[in-house]
């Protein structure tokens, strides 16, 4: 009963997923692929926790279903019927319809031979013997890792080389956002109900984060998910018309996005020197250097996350003032810019004031 | 007798949760099918964590059920209006 | 017989070719943008399938530990692309 | 018990996909978005239903996170983005 119960579970799951991206790929509305893809993260998220992957439900769940999603709607708001959602250089050939449609053909069948391989690799994968696998060694050595989630384990000891390494690709993906120019100009400021739903759903994202970054030792969670959550909370704060969204200004902020990776370094330099391999923690200070290293990495991805989604450098409060900047935000600075730049460039305080006349108009 | 209220609570929460989304796809207009969204989230939701808090007999995971529970409550209600006011704009405009 | 995890490995070895073949073929930068995250979605169906080994027992770690440092490089490359989009827009509104 | 558990994560798996049609059908972002609020609740009950059968407790966290982050999609959905020059 119960195990039939399930195989229908199973392929009612399995349909909507292939419907779902079928779909989200199907249309040419951007808004309408954007919810479709959304509604296809929330139900990965389903079968990840079906699948016994509670860790990677929890990153889906913060990310799949949530960020990606904001991050993805904010560039279809961000430039209406434009290079994203109307056309840019023609990729198709528009007056070669033949050759179009045979181009088509070719790349489907391409697509349809890469599903036949990938098939042939998921079966000699499924065939190979489950004690030949990785999972043996980590259960055997999970004793000495400093934790006993078994994930967290394999991220942050036996292979902290590349959680390392997965740090750098995100710093890089930060910096080269920076480089791409000014944040999106912003939101409009939340009105009572948002901002009604911002005063709680901010303190338990945090509280929230924070409770994934501690239990991650010890049962799904760690700092993947935890900087995910707390980076919905900067989300919501930037969406309710927040500028700074929580995030530290100057080189505070620049520290912070380096933490993830500095921290690990520090780590792992500092036990060379002490004669050890690099990142071979001592089993007894295993579990309080897999903390320190996690809360880090927890504030730099939030960070990042954070910075995704305001699409660029955060602008300054003081825009005219401080002179020498890097060409590209000069650029966009001369540019006109909207009554509330304006006003909150010449006056320091002009910007907290306006926030909180804002609140009070709001209670 | 509490596995049997507990079954009893589970059913009906479902019962509102299909009620939930037939409605959904059977009202005519965004406006009455908000009305059937908040069934589900509220009463659905209500109804089934009241039965599985009751059936794990566990005080922490009771309490984080009902914290569930009232998160997707205040949620629920602040989005729907949220997304009510933003079509009701969007047609406005138009 | 374990059919869940062939039930869930062949949708993704589907999923990742209906991602690839819009990442290859669609007009629109958005449009091919989630195409990749959903080929990127297939091929994390694949190895989490690979890592479940059947009710009540544990499955591999190693798979999940992968899938979670994709999920987060896939969100930060996205953002690193959409950036990348809205400059060239700009770019193309000064002609 | 089980079986009870194992029929209703099916009902509510049923009631996820009725509520996944009205996000394919639409018509407008607007009903897309209300429907993706109910599958959301629905995937919270999934879970919490899922934790119970499959004896994982973490999944109870996950439909935390999945609550909290469906208000976050929904605001994200709503915000009004400001003009970026004047025109």
């Amino acid at each position: 009963m119960t195990t039939s119960a399930m195989l229908i579970l199973d392929i009612l799951m399995v349909l909507s997923l292939l419907s779902l991206a079928a779909a989200a790929l199907a249309t040419s509305d951007a808004r309408r692929s954007v919810i479709l893809f959304m509604a296809f993260g929330l139900v990965l998220a389903l079968a990840w926790a079906r699948l016994q992957a509670p860790d990677v439900a929890l990153a889906e769940a913060a990310i799949g279903a949530g960020l990606s999603g904001a991050l993805l709607l904010a560039a279809v708001g961000d430039q209406p019927r434009r290079a994203l959602t109307g056309d840019t250089k023609p990729v198709h050939h528009h007056d070669h319809s033949n050759l179009k449609l045979m181009l088509e053909w070719t790349v489907t069948l391409l697509c349809i031979a890469v599903a036949g391989a990938l098939a042939w690799a998921l079966a000699q994968a499924f065939e190979r013997a489950p004690q030949a696998t990785l999972a043996q060694a980590v259960s055997e050595n999970l004793a000495t890792s400093g934790v006993s989630n078994p994930v967290t384990a394999v991220l942050l000891n036996f292979r902290a080389y590349d959680t390392l390494l997965e740090l750098a690709v995100l710093l890089t993906a930060v910096l080269g956002i920076f480089a791409l120019g000014p944040a999106r100009p912003g939101y409009r400021t939340a009105g009572p109900v948002f901002g009604g739903l911002v005063r709680w759903l901010v303190p338990v994202l945090i509280l929230a984060a924070a409770y994934l970054l501690w239990v991650g030792a010890h049962a799904p969670g760690g700092a993947f998910q935890a900087g995910a959550t707390l980076a919905a909370a900067g989300v919501v704060l930037r969406l309710a018309g927040q500028r700074t969204v929580g995030l530290p200004q100057g080189p505070t902020l620049h520290l912070v996005i380096a933490a993830g990776v500095g921290t690990f370094l520090l780590v792992g330099l500092s036990l060379l020197v002490l004669g050890r391999p690099f990142l071979g923690y001592p089993p007894a200070w295993a579990g309080g250097l897999i903390l320190l290293i996690e809360t880090a990495a927890m504030l730099a991805i939030a960070a990042t996350l954070v910075l995704a989604f305001l699409g660029g450098r955060p602008q300054p409060p003081r825009v005219n003032v401080t002179g020498g900047k890097p060409p590209a935000a000069s650029i966009s600075t001369l540019r006109p810019r909207s009554r509330e730049g304006l006003s909150g460039a010449d006056v320091p305080g002009a910007e907290s004031h306006k926030h909180f006349s804002e609140e009070n108009r709001q209670c | 007798m509490i596995e049997v209220m507990s079954s009893l609570l589970i059913v009906s929460g479902l019962g509102f949760y299909l009620a939930g989304s037939i409605g959904l796809l059977r009202l005519p207009d965004l406006y009455s099918r908000l009305h059937a969204l908040t069934k589900a989230d509220n009463l659905g939701l209500g109804l089934l964590t009241a039965g599985l808090g009751l059936y794990t007999q566990d005080l922490l995971i009771a309490l984080k059920l009902v914290l569930i529970w009232l998160a997707v409550l205040a949620a629920s209600a602040a989005s729907a209006h949220l997304i009510a006011q933003h079509a009701r704009r969007r047609e406005t405009q138009s | 017989m374990l059919t869940a995890h062939w039930l869930y490995g062949i949708t993704g070895c589907l999923v990742v070719a209906l991602g690839l073949r819009t990442a290859l073929l669609h007009a629109l930068l958005l449009h091919r943008l989630i195409g990749i995250n959903v080929m990127g979605a297939g091929v994390f169906l694949m190895l989490i399938a690979v890592a479940y080994r059947g009710p009540g027992v544990a499955p591999d770690p190693v798979p999940h530990a992968l899938v979670l440092t994709g999920i987060v490089v896939a969100v930060s490359a996205t953002a690193l692309a959409l950036a990348l989009a809205r400059r060239l827009t700009a770019e193309q509104d000064d002609e | 018990m089980s079986e009870l558990l194992a029929v209703s994560a099916l009902a509510l798996i049923l009631s996820l996909f009725l509520g996944l049609l009205r996000v394919v059908r639409g018509p407008g972002a607007g009903d897309r978005m209300l429907a993706m609020q109910l599958i959301g609740t629905t995937g919270v009950g999934l879970l919490l239903l899922l934790s119970l059968l499959l004896d994982q407790t973490a999944l109870i966290d996950v439909a935390l996170i999945l609550a909290l982050l469906a208000a976050v999609a929904a605001a994200a959905f709503t915000g009004e983005e400001l003009e970026t020059g004047d025109d």
